[in-house]
């Protein structure tokens, strides 16, 4: 992040507060959502998709992903790989289990 | 001899020490929330329905207050670092010590929620639903814990820091920045497949 | 940042006089602090080892009272000398976890990834000198917690190193303290590995790229990212348990259990499964933890003595980077008869044979490698080329346990038991010697007597193969493991009982083959004999640019610029000498 | 190389175990080739390439392409092996037997330190277990009041099963988990509290009356039931006893049984649990500590 002019710092700023407002919004509209008590698949699609845009937008914004190092990068989507794959394979080898009930 | 890239950042990488280091820790803690959450979609899915005891207990109003007092410590920080990237120490102390009061306020809420649980009788052993509950904020709470110190120290003792070597410093509160957005980042999706699902 | 000019000078720069306590204790530079971790490590590595001999003697002699100490042990482990069963539990379970998470893992990567990696990359000191230090203090507590976790009542953890709820649920106070070590020991390692992989992406000396690491280098980078990636789930799954035991939360205990007579009273719901899960996502890349760096330091030392470079740099590096990656998605091969469906099972069974693949690459590029050397046998290389069969045995033996048919008969027998200790035994094991005799001059400046060693080596090879051997023969005859008598309750164990007792003759008389090394590590170090700088006549930094011992804080006179690969042995400019890998360039 | 395995394998005595024996032997064909094959490049190079003899190393050293031929060989061999036997071998291994071969079902419920066998009797319905009905008496806690009770036959430790017909075991568990493994039979399955996991076999052998095999019950021999799950102290003395009989033996067996269990008419008495005169425990495993 070196070699930035306090211009483009002043620039940066309001993207945070933008962002910031966003994300308040998008709050709201999860906390909102929750009352209309969608099916639950459906639930769940819309909160965590709407935690995914949120989630990805401080990555990318006040974590300035958007900005880094393709190392970094790297890592995460090894990190993300791994992630997928514990988050579900033992969800998944329960389902595909043999066992009854 | 001085360890090299403490400060500047390695040409072919493009990244100062501190700055990569932060980020492996991150990739390890997203295995370690990742590994929760895991098994909570695991007992959740196979549990019945005395999993969920205890669920309608939880208090969505104030979780959501504290999620914008997360989200809003966040550009605090965030605006912190960029004070002092543009020299001007004395808005980094007020945006900082702002931050510092939204964690504390986060914490005082959290505190009050998990009164209200225990007042009810309503334990960790009362359902997994609540076990889950209280494993994943609880760790979530400890890391705004930790992050409340590192920011402290930042803020009080180790500013002095800013005064002989400056941009490590900046460099400082970059990280501790970037710690701190992920422990945002967890409650962001902590808020809604806790409170809201 | 334009506003900001690069500040003088760091804080820590100028050594004087430093106190005792900063120096040896508390030290922050990575040549102490690897030292530390290798005499902590190899201080566990003798505890569990001794712990396994007492639970051999019950093996070959069952019910007859411990000899010499087994007064010692208290009446409520060994009343009369005479081992209980609950006693023989703790002593695996101990076993298991002391060898992997005290012993080799601190010995592979805290000792000789602290000591070698930074010389080898031509760095001054591990990139966070201080975080270095934590790691080996947040260490050395989790081995304190674990090992005084045997003077609870109901004593150590019981339920094995792998702590399968309920049982482990339901376990003595020990299984809690086993945890909280737990939680130290992933923390210690979090914190290196960050501290490594840091280490290597940014203090790398001029010229050094990624080609042109020391396969050790690439080993301990890969073993790192599998620390920091796989440990964090068994941190959670520790915390789950953790609550399950202190909090009375049920994440693990499903609906209806009876326990002794009792049900058991909680919210039920649990998942006893889901335990197995965490734990196989860490411990299967735990056991490549347990392999590459010891691989590492085969490579070196192999490239070292054979005179020349190895073959197939670029395949070992991709292979072992595929180790890595694949490493991560097998886990549940050890779980094939949890009840899998055939789905899952293929998959997994296939993961398991693609990896084995690299593992078949290292070992022939290493194999390929002795050809057209100039085979120097020294006492580290004796080491290491013993550690290439014995490693292929105990690889080929995961073979038929990989394969979800054949691994019914064979799983939870001594042949799983066999398979794991042939690599970790006598391959890290002897890996890890192969390191220490290596690198001992460029510790101390001394070498260790090669006498001494070659008998150290030519008795562990035997006897190390008399106590590992006849497992598969009671694995194949069905034997379960963990079982207290050896089995001799059961029919089919009969054929293969007479066993137990040649394995723990040659595991009493290993030990007593340990004695020459332990004399000559301490003799060695006042008494040994002095060698110049660069006894091996080594291309790498660490000997070819730095001083035996290195420089105490920095390392090197001046830091390295690097011109060329790490094994330019014979080359053909001089083919009866070397080049080291800084050495300038001659002109034209 | 089976008959070289077999000095050690047990005997085999299920309808599936010599196929996993075949493909155990030809697995350890491959990894014996491998090792004996490098074994000997291995020894030879190191007395041919040693310092003495070949004081000058090849900077190149070799160009084969030797190697990459066994790599691909050995991943081939190992493509093979998955298709043409894992995969397939696990299939059958987790499919349920076919009704018109009348599968025998049987629930095995493991517990510190004893398996508890369940027949569903005559009417063929397992009784409803409860854990709040767990006593000593009814270690597995069926509910008398179940009409589908009436006529279940328990055991502890005894597993009979005829020969040559096709058996599913419902494996759970009480407490912690067990395995459920039977050597002779190449068969081993975890018994997992929470779940019910079949196993699923055919005995093809009824138990010879030779004296390397234990007797239990009956003055008859028997083959075991070795838990192979650490499942605490007791653990390596979890010791159950399967016992293979000729069809009308066991049906004999089983309606001695069944009557035993229920003497007479009226439901009343046959409320009182029977599993204890109903099973032959005196063999039982836990009474004896080989150890000492
Ligand atoms: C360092 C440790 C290590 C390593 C490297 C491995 C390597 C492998 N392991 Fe092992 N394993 C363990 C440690 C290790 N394992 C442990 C600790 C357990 C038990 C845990 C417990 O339950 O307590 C276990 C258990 C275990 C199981 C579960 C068994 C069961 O419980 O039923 C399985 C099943 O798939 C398995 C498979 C494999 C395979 C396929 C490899 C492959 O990666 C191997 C690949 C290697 C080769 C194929 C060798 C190549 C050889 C040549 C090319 C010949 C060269 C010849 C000469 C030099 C002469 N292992
Ligand atoms: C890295 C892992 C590792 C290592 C190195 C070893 C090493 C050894 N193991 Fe271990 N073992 C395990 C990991 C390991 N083991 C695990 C995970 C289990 C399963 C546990 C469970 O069931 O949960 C197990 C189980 C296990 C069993 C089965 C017990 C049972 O099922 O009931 C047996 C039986 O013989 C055994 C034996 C041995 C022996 C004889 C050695 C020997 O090779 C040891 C040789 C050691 C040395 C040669 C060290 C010499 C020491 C020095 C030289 C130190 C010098 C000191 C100073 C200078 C201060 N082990
Ligand atoms: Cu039951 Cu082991
Ligand atoms: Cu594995």
């Amino acid at each position: 992040m070196s070699g930035h002019t306090a211009e483009e710092i002043r620039g940066e700023i309001r993207k945070y507060w933008i962002v910031g407002f966003a994300l308040f919004l998008l709050t709201i509209i999860t906390v909102a959502v929750s009352y209309l008590h969608l099916p639950i698949g459906q639930a769940v699609f819309v909160a965590l998709l709407i935690a995914c845009l949120k989630g990805g937008l401080v990555a990318a914004v006040f974590m300035h992903l958007i900005s880094e190092r393709q190392a970094v990068y790297a890592l995460l989507l090894l990190t993300v790989f791994f992630f997928a794959l514990l988050m579900f394979g033992p969800s998944f080898g329960r389902m595909a289990s043999s066992a009854i009930g | 001899m001085q360890i090299p890239y403490t400060v500047d950042e390695r040409p072919d990488t493009g990244l100062y020490n501190a700055k990569l280091g932060i980020w492996l820790f991150l990739a390890s803690e997203v295995m370690l929330f990742g590994a929760l959450f895991s098994s909570y979609i695991l007992l959740r899915t196979g549990g019945g329905e005395s999993f969920l005891v205890g669920h309608e207990a939880l208090n969505v109003p104030l979780a959501f207050v504290n999620t914008l007092v997360l989200i809003f410590s966040s550009v605090t920080i965030v605006m912190s670092w960029a004070s002092l990237r543009l020299g001007n120490f004395a808005k980094f102390r007020l945006w900082m010590g702002v931050t510092l009061l939204c964690a504390l306020a986060f914490m005082g809420i959290k505190a009050v929620e998990y009164g209200a649980k225990f007042e009810h009788h309503l334990f960790p052993s009362t359902s997994n639903f609540l076990g889950i509950y209280f494993t994943l904020t609880g760790l979530h709470a400890l890391h705004v814990i930790g992050g409340l110190i590192v920011n402290g120290y930042l803020w009080g003792p180790g500013a002095k820091m800013y005064r002989t070597e400056p941009q490590r410093f900046i460099n400082r509160i970059e990280t501790a920045g970037l710690y701190w957005h992920f422990v945002d980042l967890v409650w962001i999706f902590l808020f809604p497949s806790l409170y809201l699902l | 940042m334009s506003v900001l000019e690069k500040h003088p000078e760091g804080a820590h720069h100028e050594h004087p006089q430093e106190s005792f306590l900063r120096r040896y204790v508390f030290s922050i530079d990575h040549k102490v602090i690897g030292i530390q971790y290798a005499l902590t490590a190899l201080c566990f590595l003798l505890f569990g080892f001794t712990l396994m001999l007492l639970m051999r003697w019950q093996l070959a002699y069952p019910g007859q009272p411990l000899p010499l100490i087994g007064g010692l042990l208290g009446d409520s482990n060994a009343p009369g000398g005479i081992m209980l069963p609950e006693f023989y539990n703790q002593l695996g379970a101990m076993h298991g976890t002391i060898m992997v998470f005290l012993a080799i893992v601190p010995l592979a990567v805290g000792a000789f990834g602290n000591y070698v990696v930074p010389l080898q990359i031509g760095a001054p000191d591990m990139a966070f000198p201080k975080l270095n230090m934590m790691s080996y203090w947040i260490y050395l507590p989790g081995g304190v917690i674990m090992l005084s976790s045997f003077l609870l009542p109901g004593g150590a953890a019981n339920s094995g190193w792998t702590s399968y709820p309920p049982l482990s649920v339901t376990a003595t106070v020990g299984q809690t303290a086993w945890l909280i070590g737990m939680v130290f020991l992933i923390t210690s390692s979090l914190l290196g590995s960050v501290n490594f992989i840091v280490t290597i992406v940014q203090l790398r000396a001029k010229g050094l790229t990624f080609m042109r690491l020391p396969f050790f280098v690439w080993a301990q980078l890969v073993t790192a990212f599998l620390l920091l990636l796989a440990f964090p789930p068994l941190e959670a799954a520790g915390v789950l348990q953790l609550m399950d035991r202190v909090f009375d939360t049920s994440f693990f205990m499903p609906t209806g259990l009876v326990v002794a007579g009792e049900v058991v009273q909680g919210a039920g719901g649990g998942s006893p499964l889901l335990w197995q899960h965490l734990f196989w996502f860490l411990a299967h890349p735990e056991v490549y933890v347990l392999i590459l760096p010891a691989m590492g330091i085969v490579a070196e030392v192999i490239a070292n003595n054979t005179r020349k470079p190895l073959w197939g740099y670029k395949a070992l590096v991709y292979s072992v980077v595929f180790l890595g990656f694949m490493s991560f998605v097998v886990w549940a091969h050890h779980m094939f008869l949890t009840g899998m469906g055939t789905a899952i099972s293929s998959f997994f069974q296939f993961t398991t044979m693609v990896i084995s693949i690299p593992s078949v690459v290292v070992l022939t590029a290493l194999l390929l490698s002795l050809w057209g050397g100039s085979i120097r046998f020294t006492t580290p290389m004796h080491f290491a080329l013993a550690f290439l069969p014995m490693f292929a045995i105990g690889g080929l033996t995961g073979l038929p346990l990989g394969l979800a048919p054949t691994d019914i008969h064979l799983h939870d027998t001594y042949y799983v038991i066999g398979h794991f200790h042939y690599v970790v035994a006598p391959g890290t094991i002897f890996a890890m010697f192969a390191g220490i005799y290596y690198w001992f001059p460029k510790i101390t400046g001394r070498t260790m007597n090669d006498v001494l060693g070659r008998i150290h080596f030519w008795l562990s090879f035997v006897f190390i193969n008399g106590i590992f051997g006849p497992m598969f023969l009671q694995g194949l005859a069905g034997v379960s493991r963990r079982l207290y008598d050896g089995g001799m309750q059961y029919s089919h164990a009969q054929p293969v009982l007479h066993w137990n007792s040649f394995m723990s003759i040659s595991a009493f008389l290993l030990a007593a083959a340990q004695v020459p090394f332990i004399f000559n590590l301490f003799w060695s170090i006042k008494k040994g004999r002095k060698v110049g700088d660069n006894p091996w006549e080594a291309t790498t930094l660490e000997w070819a640019a730095a001083p035996s011992p290195p420089v105490a804080h920095g390392n090197f006179p001046e830091i390295p610029v690097v011109h060329r690969g790490p094994y330019e042995y014979s080359p053909p400019s001089d083919p009866d000498g070397y080049l080291p890998q800084h050495a300038a360039p001659q002109a034209g | 190389m089976l008959e070289f395995l077999r000095n050690w394998l047990p005997i085999d005595v299920s309808a599936h175990g010599p196929q996993l024996d075949r493909w155990t032997a030809i697995i350890h064909w491959l990894m014996l080739v491998l090792f004996v094959g490098w074994g000997i490049y291995f020894v030879i190079v190191l007395f041919r390439f040693r310092a003495s003899r070949h004081p000058r190393a090849d900077y190149e050293g070799t160009k084969t392409h030797f190697s990459t031929y066994v790599e691909v060989g050995v991943a081939l061999f190992e493509a093979f092996l998955l298709l043409g036997f894992a995969i397939p071998a696990w299939a059958k291994w987790v499919q349920a037997p076919d009704p018109a071969e009348h599968p025998i079902e049987v629930h095995v419920v493991g517990e510190q330190f004893a398996w508890n066998v369940h027949y569903p009797g005559p009417d063929g319905a397992f009784g409803r277990r409860d854990v709040q009905l767990v006593s000593t008496s009814n270690p597995l806690g069926i509910d008398p009041e179940d009409p589908a009770s009436k006529d279940d036959v328990t055991t502890v430790n005894q597993l009979r099963l005829p020969v040559d017909r096709p058996v599913t075991v419902l494996l759970t568990s009480k407490d912690v988990i067990h395995s459920f493994g039977l050597p002779y039979f190449r068969v081993k399955q975890d018994a997992i509290p929470g779940m019910q996991v079949p196993v699923h076999f055919t005995p093809t052998m009824v138990t010879p009356e030779e004296s390397r095999f234990p007797k239990c019950a009956a003055e008859k021999n028997c083959w075991e039931i070795a838990c192979a799950q650490l499942c605490g102290l007791g653990h390596f003395r979890m010791r159950g006893y399967v016992q293979i009989l000729a069809q009308d033996e066991y049906d004999q067996w089983l309606s001695a049984e069944v009557a035993k269990k229920m003497p007479a008419p009226e439901p009343e008495p046959a409320a009182e649990p029977a599993a204890e005169e109903g099973a032959p425990v005196s063999g039982d495993a836990a009474a004896e500590t080989a150890a000492s």
